[in-house]
C-alpha cells in the first residue's frame, strides 16, 4: 500500500482532475474543429445552395445538408468558431472591464467606489434583453460577430465587477500586500503581481462562465431573429432549422446538430471551469 | 486500582497524499485510566491531534487508520475505534466518549440557536420531552456557572470563550466516561483560558471520568494534567506524571522544550531547539529526533528506540536509557 | 444610529441607481433608429392598408402631435418624470393608442407574476433540496447521475426545451391540449375554483418548462454551495455530536448553504418583472415579456419605459430588501 | 522644541470602528486615547500586551499606516505619519519603520519566491545598484538571522517551516537598517521549541543593530523575557505602562493582576479559582472604568467616570482610581 | 417498473382522448369556424374603435363585424357594393361634387336603421375632429357631406378628386373610411380615446366574448343577419359562431391545424405548409398541388435602392446589381419555387394581365440597356417549371409556366453586370469590387425582420452579391426601425415592397407614391417615395393619371408608359410576387375558394373575408 515514490510532488497536476480532463479534451476538440478544421471548408458556409438540399447524413456530408443547400457539418464548424468568438469577445471585454472596475472600486474606496458601484448597480438593475435588442438597432449596419460579442459584453461585466470588488476589499487587508509595500514595491506592481494573481482563479472560472452565458445569449437573440443571421453561429444554426421547420419535416440532423453541439460545448466549458476551480482550490489549501 | 478506560496498542494512523503516506501517528501505545487527566503535548504536526481524533473514531479521508487498536472499554465491551461501524460509533459518541474540538468560532452551526443545537444530541439519548430536557439543560448550565440565557442566542452573539464553554457543556451533559479536548483553549485569551481549564477540571472531578487534553502549551499541561504524553514526530517520546516531567525530564527533546520556556521573573537567556521537525513523509531513520538531538549517538540513526519505564509510570523512548532505567551516558549540559 | 446611517445611504444609492437606470433607458431608444409614428405607419402599410401618399403624409403629422413627440428629447424627458412623479402615470401606449400603459401593464403583470413566482419558487425548492442532497452525499451514484443530467439540461436552449414539451405533451401525447392565453375560452379571471383549475392546467406546460430550466440552475449552484458547506467545521462537529447523516444534511448543510440562495431567490423575484419572453412566445402565454418585446419592436416608448421602470424598481428594490434583510436571515452578517 | 528625543510618539490616538448589529450597533473605540513614546537615543523593546480585542493590533496597524487614526497624532521623528504622501517621504518612512507579521505564511505571497521580497527591498528601499550588491545585502541579513543565502534564494514560502520563514521575514525587515520594528505577534504561530530563537533575535537586533522594537503580543512570558517596557492594553486603553520587571512582578492595575494570575505558568500552579463572567461585550460601552464590572476593588466612581493616567515615582503609569490621590502624582 | 410503465401508458392514452379545443358550454365545434389572427395576440382587446391609432381589426372586427361601403373581390379586382348601391356618381366634370346611394333595409346590430345620416356623419366626423389620425387629409378634402334623403349622401369637395371611391372602397385590406353609427358616435367627446366597446356595426356577426389578454375573440351570428350588408348582398353566412384564436408560433399553428383546432391559417412559410400537408389530409391550399399558395398578393417583393445615395443614384449601377441577382435561386431557396417572378413594378396579378402584362410583353422582350444589351429573360418560368416538374408533375409548356411563374425576369448575367460596373468606373481586384474612388464596395441590405419574405430575399441577395464580389451583408431590423430607416433615407438597399396594387388604377400606390414631390433630403422624414427617386416625366404622368376616375381606360394607357419608365430606371426592383400560403383545414368546413373554384381569393385577413362566409358548408363531422 505504501507509495514508493521518493520524490516529493509539490504541484498537484491538473491532469489528475477527471472533470478537467474530460472538459478540456472536449473543448480542445471544439477549438480544433472551430478554429482549424473550419478553415478547410470546401464551401463558404454562409453561402446558400452549395450542396444538394435536405440530404441525411452520409459519408460525403457527415451531418447532412439543409434546405438552404448548406452542409451542416461545415456550417457547424464555422458556427462553433463564431460562437466561441462571440463568447471570447464578451468574456474578455466583460471580464477586463469587470476586474478593472472591481479592483479600482475596492482599492480606491470613498467617492470613486460609490460612483463606480452606482454605475455597476445600474447595469444590474436595467433588464438586459430589451436593451440588447435596442442596442442591436443602434449598431445598425454590420452586426458582425465582433459587434455581437461587444453588445453582449455590455451586460457581462457588472456582476464580475461587484464580486471582484468584494474580493479586493478582503485582499486589501492581507498581510502580504503590506509586506509588498514595505518591500518597496510599486503600487502598479502590487496590483499586478500581488492582487491580480489571487483574482485569477476566480477570473478564469468567471471567464469560462461568461463565454457560456454569451453563447447562450447569442442563441436567444438568434431565436428572436436579432443575431447576425447570415453568419454561421450555433444560434443561427438553430434559427434556420426552426425557420424551415426542420423538426416537423423530419430533418432532424439539421436541428439536432447545433443543439447537441451547444450542449457538448457547454458541458465541456462547464467541466473545464469546475475542474479548474477544484484544482485551484486544492492547491490553495 | 482505577479502571482502565482506553488502551492504545500499536496505533498507526497515516495521511494519504499524492506523494505517499504521511506517518502522522506511528506505533503509539499507552493506556488511560479512570479519573486521570492526561495531557498530549508536542509541537504542531507531531500527531497529537491525529491521535485524539482517532481515539474518537473520527477518521476521514485523507486520514487513514493503518493498523493497531484503540480500544474503548465500556462495561466490559471492547470497541476498536480505529475500525468500527458508523452505527456503533454513533452509539458511544457523546454518551461514553465525548470530543471537545479546538476553540473556534466555526464549530457551532451559525444559523441555529444554541438551544436547538444542545437538544439535538441530547434528545436522542434521553427520549424525553423538550421542556423537561430544557429544564435539565438549564440546571446543568447553572451548575457550570453559565447563564442559561445563552441557550436563546445564536453562536455569533457569544464570545469565543462562551461558545467553548457551551460546547464543553454539551459534550459533558450526558456524563461521558472519557472526554477528549483537542486544543480546547487555543486562540482564547488567558483569563478565559484559565476559566475553561478550571471548568474542564471541575467537571472531571465531578464525573470522575478521564479527560484527555491536547495542547501545544506546556503551561496548560503543567497547570491541570496528572500525566503528560510527550509526542514528537508521530511517536511518543516520553510519558510520565506531570510534575516529574517538568522537574525531571529524561528525553532530550522534553528537556530542551521545557528549558526553552520563558518564566516571569527569570531573565535567564534561553534558547530554542535548533532545526525543525522532520517531514513525516520520509521521517529520519532510527530515532526521529536524532537530527536535532544534542546527545545524538550512532545508534540513534539506526534503531528506533523502545519505550522503557524508568520509574513508576514514567516511560521514555530514548537510546540514552536502558530497560532498567539507567542512563547510558551523561550528556553535556 | 448606525443602522439609520446605513439605511439612509443605502436608500440614497437605491434612488440614484433607479434615476441613472431610467435616464439610460430613456435615452437609448431615442438614439436608435426607431420611431413610434413610423412604426405605426409601417404596420398600416405592411398590412396593405391602402392609403394615398397625401393621406399618409397627413397622418404622420397628426400622429406625432397626438403622441406628444414634437418637443425636444429634453422636454420629453422632463415630461416623463413629471408624469411619473405626479401620478405614477406612464401615459398612453403608442402602438395601442389610446390604451394607457398603466392599464396594459395591469393586465399583463398578474399573469407573469403568478406563473413566474410559482415556477421560481418550485424550481428553487426542488433545486435546493436535491442540490443539498447531492452536494452533501457527493459520492453516491444518484448524485453523480443527477449532476450530469442537470449539466446537460442546463445548456439546452430554452426554446428547444419548450418546443419539445409542446411536441411531446400537446401533439404526440396530447395530454395538455394546446391553448393560448392564460385560461380557456370563456373562463374569466376571477377567484373561483373553475378559473384556478383552468389557469393551472393552462399554465402547466409553460410552468413545467420553466421549472426544468430553473431547476438545473438552482440545482447546480446549491450542489456547489453544499459541497463547500460540507467542509465546514460545524458540519464535522455535528458528526462529532453523533448526529445522523440526514440530520446533518438538513439542519446543517442545507440550512447554511441556503442563505446565498435566499438572496439569489430574492433577486430572481425582482427579475420576474422582466417577464419571460421566450416562454410567452412559445406557449402563447399572456405576460409582460411579450408586452415589452412588442413595445420595443414597435418603438412604443411609453410602454417600454413603463415596463422597464417597473422592472428596474423591482430589481433595485429586491437588492435593497436583500441588503437590509440579509442580517435577519443570516445572523452572522452585519452592515458594512 | 524637543526635536530630538522621540523616535515614535503617539499622542492621544484613537481609532473608531463602525461596526454593530442591526439596531444596537454602535461605534467601537478599538483604540481609545492612547499615548506612548519610544526614545530615539537608546534602542528599546516595548511590548504591548493585551487580550484579543484590546486594540493592540489596531495600534500596530495605525503605526504601519495601514489604517488611519480617527483622532490624535502619530509622530515618527516628529513628523505626522498620516501627512506622508509623496513617494520619497514614504520611502523614507519605510527606511525607518518595518513590520513583522504574525503569520509568515500569510505575509509572503505563496505564488512568489521568498527571495523576491528581499531583492525588492534591496533595490527599492536600500538602493542596491547591482545584483551583486543586492546579493551581498541579502546574505548579510540572512546570516544575521541564522539562515544561509543558498537555503533561501529561489524557494517558495511553502518550502520553509514557519520558524524559518519568520526569520526570513525578520531578515527582510532588517535590510533597510530600520530604527523601529513593529512585530505583531511574531511568534504566536511558531512552535514552542523554536520560539525562543526568534525572541533572542530581537534582543540581538536591539543590542547589535540598534533597532527598537514594538512587540505586540498576548503572551506575558515572552514579553517579560524580551522587553524593556511593557504596556498593558485593555479595551482600547493602555491601563498600565512601565519597565517590564516592575509591571509583571508587582502589577498595579487590578486587570494586570488578573492577567498575571491567569497565565498558565510552568513554575507556579494556580491557586484559588477565578470567576468568568458573560459580560465582556458591554465593557466597551462603559463610560467609567472599563474593568469596573469585573474588578474586585470596584467603587461607585469606577462605574461613573473614566480614571486618569497616574504616573508613579518608579516611572510607571497606571489608569486606575485605586491610585488616585495617593502617593502618586497626576500627569 | 413494468407496472409503472403500464400505468403511465394507460394514463397517456386516457388523456389523449381530450383532443378538441375546449369551447364554452352550448357552443358546438361543428357550428364554429376557428380563424387565425393575422397579427397574433391583440394587446388591447378592449379597443373596438377603428379610428383609434392603435386599433387592431384583424381579430374579426373588420372581417365579420364591420362592413365597408364597397368590398373588393380580390380575385377579380372588382368592387362589390355592400352598404352602397352602385358606384359613386360624379356630379361635375371637375370631380368636386359626388353622390353615393345606399342599400335599403340594412340595420345596425343594435336594431337602429343604417341611413345616409350615418354616412354623412361619419364623413364630417373625419373632416372636423382633429384627434382622428386621418383628419388632416379629410379636412383638406371634404367641404361638406350631407344626407340628401334617407339613402342618398351628397358630398362636396374642396378640391377636385377623381379617385374618391378609393377612400370608401376596400382596395387591398380595407378602406380609410369606416362608417359608424351616428346615434352612438355623436355622443362621443374624444374620438381618439373612445373604446367603442361593445362594437355596434352593420356586419352579420356580433361580439359575444373575448379574452382580456387578447388571445381569442368569439363572435355570434346576428339573428337578423339578413339585415346586414352581407345578408342583403350575398346571403346567409354559414357558421353560427366564429372564433378568432391565435395559437402563436408557426409550430403551434401547424399542430393546431393538424388537430383540427384551426380551420383557417393566415400565412405559413412554404416549409410550414409542407409540414402541415404531411400531417393533415384535410389541409388544403389554393392549388391542389405545387406551388400551392395563392400568388395574387398585391405587393411584389424585391429590393429598394436609395437613389439619393451614391452609387445607387446611377441607374446603370442599379442595373448591374439586378443582373447579379439570380431570381431562380431566390425563388428556389427562399420560397421553394412557389412564387411568381415579377419584372414589372406592380405585382404579378391576374388582374394586371390584360391591362398591362400582355400589352407590354413584346416591349419588355426588346427592351435594351444603353449599350444595347437586352436584359429580359422570358425563359425563366419554363426553366423553373422544368426544375419542379419531375417532383410535382406540373406542366412545362410556356403558357402554363407563365400562369404559374409569371412572364419572366431579368437575366442572371454577372458578365454583363461586370461590364456595366467597369463602364462606370468601378474596379475589380482579386474578385472584390472597389468603388470608383478606390474604396472597397460594401453594401448593407436592410431587411424586415418580422417578414419572412423580406428576410429571406435580403439574405439570399446578399449572398449572391457576395459571390459577385461585393462585400454585402444583410441587416434584419424590426418593423419600426425598418420604416423609420426608410423614411429618413438611412439605408442603401433594402428588401421592401413599394410596388403594390390591386386594381388597374395604380395611381394611389406607385403612381402618386413615386411622385418627385415626396422626395426629401436624407435625414428628413418622407412617408412616400422612400427610394428618393426623382423623375420629371414620371411625375408628370402621375399628375396626368390623377385626373381620371379609376375606371377610366385612359388610366391604363398612362400606366403603361409609367411602367416603361420604371423598368428603365429601376428605383426599386421587384423580384417575385408574393405567394400567400393561407391553408384551410377542411375537417369541419368546406367550400373554400381555391384555384378550381375562384369565386374569391383566400384573403382571410382582408375585410372581404365576409364574402366567403356564405359559401362555406359544414362537413357534419363532430
Amino acid at each position: 500500500m505504501k507509495s514508493k515514490s521518493k520524490k516529493k510532488k509539490i504541484v498537484v497536476s491538473i491532469w489528475d482532475n477527471k472533470r478537467f480532463v474530460v472538459g478540456f479534451t472536449l473543448l480542445m476538440v471544439f477549438i480544433v474543429l472551430g478554429f482549424i478544421i473550419s478553415n478547410f471548408s470546401p464551401y463558404d458556409p454562409r453561402s446558400w445552395g452549395t450542396v444538394p438540399e435536405e440530404l441525411p447524413p452520409s459519408l460525403k456530408h457527415p451531418l447532412g445538408t439543409t434546405s438552404l443547400g448548406r452542409d451542416v457539418f461545415w456550417f457547424l464548424a464555422e458556427g462553433i468558431k463564431n460562437s466561441l468568438m462571440i463568447g471570447l469577445v464578451a468574456a474578455i471585454v466583460g471580464g477586463a472591464v469587470g476586474v478593472t472596475v472591481g479592483i479600482t472600486a475596492g482599492f480606491s474606496g470613498g467617492v470613486i467606489d460609490r460612483i463606480l458601484m452606482a454605475i455597476t448597480d445600474t447595469f444590474i438593475a436595467v433588464p438586459s434583453l430589451p436593451i440588447l435588442i435596442l442596442l442591436a438597432f443602434l449598431f445598425k449596419g454590420r452586426a458582425s460577430i465582433m459587434v455581437l460579442g461587444l453588445i453582449i459584453s455590455i451586460f457581462s461585466w457588472a456582476w464580475p465587477a461587484r464580486q471582484v470588488r468584494a474580493m479586493a476589499l478582503s485582499l486589501r487587508e492581507r498581510d502580504y500586500i503590506s509586506m509588498a509595500f514595505f518591500s518597496g514595491e510599486k503600487p502598479y506592481k502590487i496590483l499586478f503581481f500581488e492582487i491580480f494573481p489571487h483574482v485569477i482563479p476566480w477570473t478564469i472560472a468567471n471567464f469560462i462562465n461568461a463565454i457560456l452565458v454569451a453563447i447562450g445569449q447569442e442563441a436567444t437573440l438568434a431565436v428572436l431573429g436579432l443575431s447576425a443571421l447570415e453568419e454561421a453561429t450555433l444560434g443561427t444554426g438553430i434559427y434556420w432549422a426552426m425557420q424551415y421547420q426542420a423538426i416537423f419535416r423530419g430533418l432532424w440532423w439539421w436541428i439536432a446538430s447545433p443543439v447537441v453541439a451547444m450542449i457538448i460545448l457547454f458541458v465541456s466549458l462547464f467541466l473545464t471551469s469546475k475542474g479548474l476551480q477544484e484544482h485551484l482550490a486544492s492547491r490553495r489549501s | 486500582m482505577a479502571e482502565k478506560l482506553l488502551e492504545i496498542n500499536h496505533a498507526q494512523i497515516y495521511y494519504a497524499t499524492l506523494a505517499g503516506y504521511v506517518k502522522a501517528v506511528d506505533n503509539v501505545n499507552f493506556d488511560i485510566n479512570e479519573g486521570e487527566i492526561v495531557g498530549l503535548a508536542g509541537e504542531s504536526g507531531c500527531g497529537k491531534s491525529t491521535l485524539i481524533k482517532s481515539i474518537y473514531g473520527f477518521i476521514k479521508y485523507p486520514m487513514k487508520a493503518i493498523s493497531g487498536e484503540i480500544n474503548l472499554l465500556t462495561n466490559g465491551n471492547k470497541l476498536n475505534m480505529l475500525f468500527v461501524e458508523k452505527e456503533e460509533l454513533r452509539k458511544v459518541r457523546w454518551k461514553y466518549i465525548s470530543y471537545v474540538p479546538q476553540a473556534s468560532l466555526h464549530v457551532l452551526n451559525p444559523v441555529t440557536r444554541i438551544k436547538k443545537q444542545f437538544l439535538e444530541s441530547v434528545k436522542r439519548e434521553h427520549n424525553v420531552k423538550e421542556k423537561e430536557a430544557m429544564d435539565e439543560v438549564k440546571e446543568y448550565l447553572k451548575s457550570l456557572g453559565l447563564p442559561p440565557d445563552v441557550l436563546d442566542s445564536f453562536p455569533h452573539q457569544l464570545s469565543g470563550g462562551m461558545q467553548q464553554r457551551v460546547i464543553i457543556a454539551m459534550a459533558t451533559f450526558l456524563k461521558p466516561r472519557i472526554v477528549l479536548a483537542d486544543e480546547p483553549t487555543t486562540a482564547l485569551d488567558v483569563v478565559v483560558q484559565r476559566g475553561i481549564l478550571q471548568m474542564l477540571r471541575d467537571i472531571q472531578k465531578e464525573l470522575k471520568n478521564s479527560l484527555i487534553i491536547v495542547s501545544h502549551d506546556m503551561g496548560v499541561h503543567y497547570q491541570i494534567t496528572h500525566k503528560i504524553v510527550i509526542m514528537y514526530a508521530g511517536k511518543i517520546a516520553e510519558i510520565g506524571p506531570t510534575d516529574e516531567i517538568f522537574n525531571n525530564p529524561y528525553h532530550p527533546y522534553t528537556r530542551l522544550l521545557i528549558n526553552s520556556l520563558p518564566r516571569i521573573g527569570d531573565r535567564e537567556q534561553r534558547s530554542g531547539i535548533e532545526g525543525s521537525p522532520p517531514n513525516l513523509l520520509n521521517p529520519p531513520e532510527g530515532c526521529r529526533f536524532n537530527p536535532r538531538c544534542p546527545s545524538k549517538m550512532k545508534i540513534c540513526e539506526e534503531k528506533i528506540p523502545e519505550m522503557v519505564e524508568i520509574s513508576k509510570g514514567h516511560f521514555v523512548a530514548c537510546h540514552l536509557f536502558q530497560k532498567n532505567g539507567k542512563r547510558v551516558k551523561e550528556d553535556a549540559e | 444610529m448606525r443602522f439609520t446611517n446605513y439605511l439612509v445611504s443605502r436608500i440614497v444609492t437605491y434612488f440614484v441607481v433607479i434615476f441613472v437606470s431610467m435616464t439610460f433607458v430613456f435615452l437609448i431608444p431615442r438614439f436608435s433608429p426607431i420611431d413610434p409614428v413610423a412604426a405605426l405607419i409601417g404596420r398600416l402599410t405592411a398590412q396593405g392598408n391602402y392609403m394615398d401618399a397625401t393621406a399618409l403624409e397627413a397622418m404622420q403629422k397628426s400622429l406625432k402631435e397626438t403622441f406628444g413627440l414634437e418637443g425636444s428629447v429634453l422636454e420629453q424627458y422632463a415630461n416623463f418624470w413629471k408624469r411619473i412623479l405626479l401620478g405614477g402615470d406612464f401615459g398612453p401606449s403608442y402602438a395601442m393608442f389610446p390604451t394607457s400603459v398603466n392599464k396594459l401593464i395591469r393586465e399583463s403583470l398578474p399573469w407573469t407574476i403568478w406563473l413566474l413566482s410559482l415556477t421560481t419558487v418550485i424550481s428553487w425548492f426542488l433545486g435546493n433540496i436535491i442540490g443539498a442532497i447531492t452536494g452533501f452525499k457527493k459520492d453516491r451514484w444518484y448524485s453523480k447521475v443527477l449532476e450530469n443530467i442537470a449539466m446537460i439540461i442546463r445548456p439546452i436552449p430554452y426554446y428547444i426545451v419548450a418546443l419539445t414539451l409542446i411536441l411531446l405533451l400537446s401533439y404526440i401525447f396530447p395530454i395538455f391540449p394546446m391553448s393560448a392565453g392564460g385560461a380557456s375560452i370563456g373562463v374569466k379571471p376571477s377567484f373561483n375554483w373553475t378559473f384556478i383549475k383552468d389557469a393551472l392546467k393552462t399554465a402547466f406546460l409553460p410552468a413545467l418548462s420553466l421549472v426544468i430550466v430553473g431547476f438545473g440552475w438552482w440545482f447546480l449552484s446549491m450542489d456547489a454551495l453544499s459541497r463547500d458547506v460540507a467542509e465546514e467545521e460545524f458540519v464535522s462537529f455535528a458528526e462529532i455530536k453523533g448526529l445522523t447523516e440526514n440530520e446533518i444534511m438538513f439542519r446543517y448543510v442545507m440550512k447554511n448553504a441556503m442563505l446565498p440562495q435566499i438572496t439569489a431567490l430574492a433577486l430572481s423575484m425582482g427579475t420576474i418583472f422582466n417577464g419571460a419572453l421566450i416562454t410567452e412566445i412559445m406557449f402563447s402565454y399572456p405576460g409582460i415579456g411579450m408586452l415589452l418585446y412588442r413595445a420595443i419592436t414597435s418603438a412604443d416608448f411609453n410602454l417600454m419605459m413603463g415596463i422597464i421602470t417597473i422592472s428596474v424598481f423591482a430589481v433595485a428594490t429586491a437588492c435593497l430588501v436583500v441588503d437590509i434583510l440579509y442580517p435577519f436571515i443570516d445572523p452572522r452578517v452585519r452592515y458594512r | 522644541m524637543q526635536s530630538s528625543g522621540k523616535l515614535l510618539e503617539l499622542k492621544n490616538v484613537s481609532k473608531i470602528f463602525k461596526i454593530g448589529g442591526l439596531i444596537l450597533g454602535t461605534e467601537l473605540r478599538a483604540v481609545d486615547n492612547v499615548s506612548l513614546s519610544i526614545d530615539s537615543e537608546k534602542p528599546v523593546i516595548v511590548s504591548i500586551v493585551g487580550e484579543s480585542g484590546s486594540g493592540k493590533t489596531t495600534l500596530a496597524r495605525m503605526i504601519l499606516r495601514l489604517i488611519e487614526p480617527s483622532e490624535g497624532q502619530i509622530l515618527l521623528n516628529n513628523r505626522d505619519i498620516t501627512q506622508l504622501k509623496k513617494a520619497d517621504e514614504l520611502l523614507e518612512y519605510r527606511k525607518i519603520v518595518q513590520p513583522i507579521f504574525q503569520n509568515p505564511f500569510a505575509a509572503f505571497n505563496n505564488l512568489r519566491r521568498v527571495s523576491s521580497y528581499l531583492y525588492d527591498t534591496a533595490y527599492s528601499i536600500c538602493g542596491a545598484k547591482s545584483k551583486e550588491e543586492a546579493n551581498k545585502m541579502i546574505a548579510e541579513v540572512l546570516e544575521a538571522v541564522g539562515l544561509s543565502f543558498e537555503k533561501v534564494v529561489g524557494r517558495y514560502p511553502k518550502q520553509f517551516s514557519g520558524g524559518e520563514l519568520q526569520r526570513v521575514s525578520v531578515a527582510r525587515a532588517l535590510m533597510p537598517r530600520p530604527k523601529l520594528l513593529i512585530a505583531d505577534e511574531p511568534v504566536s504561530m511558531v512552535d514552542a521549541s523554536i520560539r525562543m530563537n526568534i525572541m533572542n533575535l530581537f534582543k540581538t537586533l536591539k543590542d547589535d543593530y540598534n533597532v527598537s522594537c514594538l512587540y505586540i503580543t498576548h503572551d506575558l512570558s515572552t514579553a517579560y523575557y524580551v522587553s524593556d517596557f511593557i504596556a498593558i492594553m485593555f479595551r482600547g486603553n493602555i491601563i498600565e505602562y512601565g519597565p517590564s520587571d516592575l509591571v509583571l512582578t508587582q502589577p498595579l492595575h487590578p486587570y494586570t493582576e488578573l492577567l498575571m494570575s491567569s497565565i498558565p505558568r510552568v513554575d507556579k500552579k494556580w491557586q484559588e479559582d477565578i470567576k468568568l463572567s458573560g459580560i465582556e461585550v458591554k465593557e466597551y460601552e462603559s463610560t467609567g472604568c472599563k474593568f469596573a464590572l469585573r474588578c474586585p476593588y470596584t467603587k461607585d466612581i469606577c462605574k461613573k467616570s473614566r480614571p486618569k493616567v497616574i504616573k508613579t515615582n518608579d516611572g510607571r503609569e497606571v489608569m486606575c482610581f485605586k491610585y488616585e490621590g495617593k502617593k502618586y502624582e497626576e500627569e | 417498473m413494468k407496472k409503472v410503465f403500464m400505468l403511465m401508458t394507460l394514463l397517456v392514452l386516457s388523456f389523449s382522448l381530450i383532443f378538441a379545443i375546449q369551447l364554452p358550454a352550448g357552443i358546438s365545434r361543428s357550428e364554429t369556424l376557428i380563424c387565425d389572427i393575422d397579427g397574433g395576440r391583440v394587446g388591447n382587446p378592449n379597443l373596438w374603435n377603428p379610428y383609434a391609432p392603435g386599433w387592431r381589426g384583424d381579430a374579426g372586427l373588420h372581417t365579420v363585424v364591420m362592413e365597408y361601403m364597397w368590398e373588393i373581390n380580390s380575385q377579380t379586382g372588382k368592387w362589390v357594393p355592400l352598404l352602397a348601391e352602385g358606384f359613386p356618381e360624379a356630379l361635375d366634370d371637375t370631380y368636386t361634387k359626388w353622390r353615393i346611394r345606399l342599400k335599403e333595409g340594412i340595420y345596425w346590430s343594435d336594431g337602429v336603421e343604417f341611413t345616409a345620416e350615418d354616412v354623412a356623419f361619419s364623413i364630417m366626423m373625419l373632416a372636423t375632429h382633429e384627434e382622428i389620425p386621418i383628419y388632416t387629409f379629410w379636412h383638406g378634402l371634404i367641404k361638406e357631406a350631407k344626407a340628401e334623403d334617407k339613402y342618398t349622401v351628397y358630398i362636396e369637395l374642396k378640391r377636385p378628386y377623381a379617385k374618391l371611391i378609393t377612400l370608401f372602397a376596400s382596395v387591398v385590406w380595407g378602406p380609410q373610411f369606416k362608417v359608424v353609427p351616428k346615434h352612438i358616435w355623436e355622443k362621443v367627446d374624444d374620438y381618439a380615446k373612445f373604446e367603442n366597446n361593445p362594437p355596434v356595426f352593420t356586419g352579420p356577426y356580433v361580439l359575444k366574448d373575448y379574452d382580456p389578454s387578447g388571445y381569442w375573440f368569439l363572435y355570434e351570428k346576428r339573428k337578423d343577419w339578413d339585415r346586414s350588408g352581407l345578408g342583403k348582398t350575398v346571403g346567409e353566412p354559414t357558421p353560427k359562431y366564429i372564433l378568432y384564436y391565435t395559437y402563436g408560433t408557426e409550430e403551434k399553428r401547424i399542430i393546431a391545424a393538424a388537430q383540427h383546432n384551426l380551420d383557417q391559417l393566415v400565412a405559413l412559410t412554404p416549409e410550414g405548409w409542407d409540414a402541415l400537408r404531411r400531417r393533415d389530409k384535410y389541409a388544403m391550399a389554393w392549388y391542389k398541388s405545387f406551388p400551392w399558395g395563392w400568388p395574387e398578393d398585391p405587393c411584389a417583393k424585391g429590393i429598394t435602392f436609395n437613389c439619393a445615395k451614391p452609387p445607387f443614384d446611377n441607374k446603370l449601377v442599379r442595373w448591374a446589381l439586378i443582373l447579379a441577382i439570380d431570381a431562380v435561386e431566390v425563388n428556389k431557396r427562399g420560397f421553394g419555387g412557389t412564387v411568381k417572378y415579377s419584372p414589372y413594378h406592380i405585382p404579378p396579378l391576374t388582374a394586371y394581365k390584360e391591362p398591362y402584362f400582355d400589352p407590354l410583353d413584346s416591349w419588355i422582350r426588346e427592351f435594351s440597356l444603353p449599350d444595347g444589351y437586352k436584359p429580359f429573360d422570358p425563359e425563366i418560368p419554363v426553366k423553373t417549371a422544368k426544375e419542379y416538374a419531375p417532383k410535382y408533375d406540373i406542366p412545362t409548356d410556356p403558357e402554363s409556366a407563365k400562369d404559374m411563374f409569371g412572364y419572366g425576369w431579368w437575366k442572371y448575367d454577372p458578365v454583363e453586370a461586370e461590364k456595366l460596373l467597369k463602364s462606370q468606373g468601378f474596379t475589380k481586384k482579386d474578385g472584390k469590387w472597389y468603388l470608383p474612388n478606390g474604396e472597397p464596395w460594401r453594401i448593407t441590405i436592410v431587411g424586415h425582420g418580422a417578414f419572412n419574405d423580406s428576410t429571406r430575399i435580403a439574405l439570399i441577395v446578399a449572398d449572391q452579391w457576395r459571390r459577385f464580389g461585393i462585400d454585402a451583408n444583410a441587416q434584419l431590423v424590426e418593423a419600426s426601425a425598418f420604416t423609420a430607416m426608410h423614411q429618413t433615407g438611412d439605408f442603401e438597399v433594402s428588401t421592401g415592397w413599394p410596388g403594390c396594387g390591386a386594381i388597374a388604377d395604380f395611381w394611389s400606390s406607385i403612381g402618386n407614391g413615386f411622385h418627385k414631390r415626396w422626395v426629401k433630403p436624407i435625414g428628413e422624414v418622407t412617408t412616400s417615395n422612400v427610394q428618393r427617386w426623382v423623375n420629371d416625366e414620371y411625375s408628370r404622368l402621375a399628375d396626368e393619371m390623377e385626373k381620371y376616375q379609376p375606371t377610366d381606360p385612359k388610366v391604363v394607357e398612362i400606366g403603361r408608359e409609367m411602367l416603361k419608365i420604371l423598368i428603365e430606371e429601376q428605383p426599386f426592383t421587384p423580384i417575385v410576387g408574393t405567394t400567400k400560403i393561407v391553408p384551410v383545414d377542411t375537417y369541419y368546413w368546406e367550400g373554400w375558394p381555391t384555384f378550381d373554384n375562384q369565386y374569391m381569393a383566400p384573403t382571410w385577413w382582408w375585410g372581404n373575408f365576409k364574402l366567403i362566409l356564405p359559401h362555406l358548408k359544414p362537413t357534419g363531422r363532430k
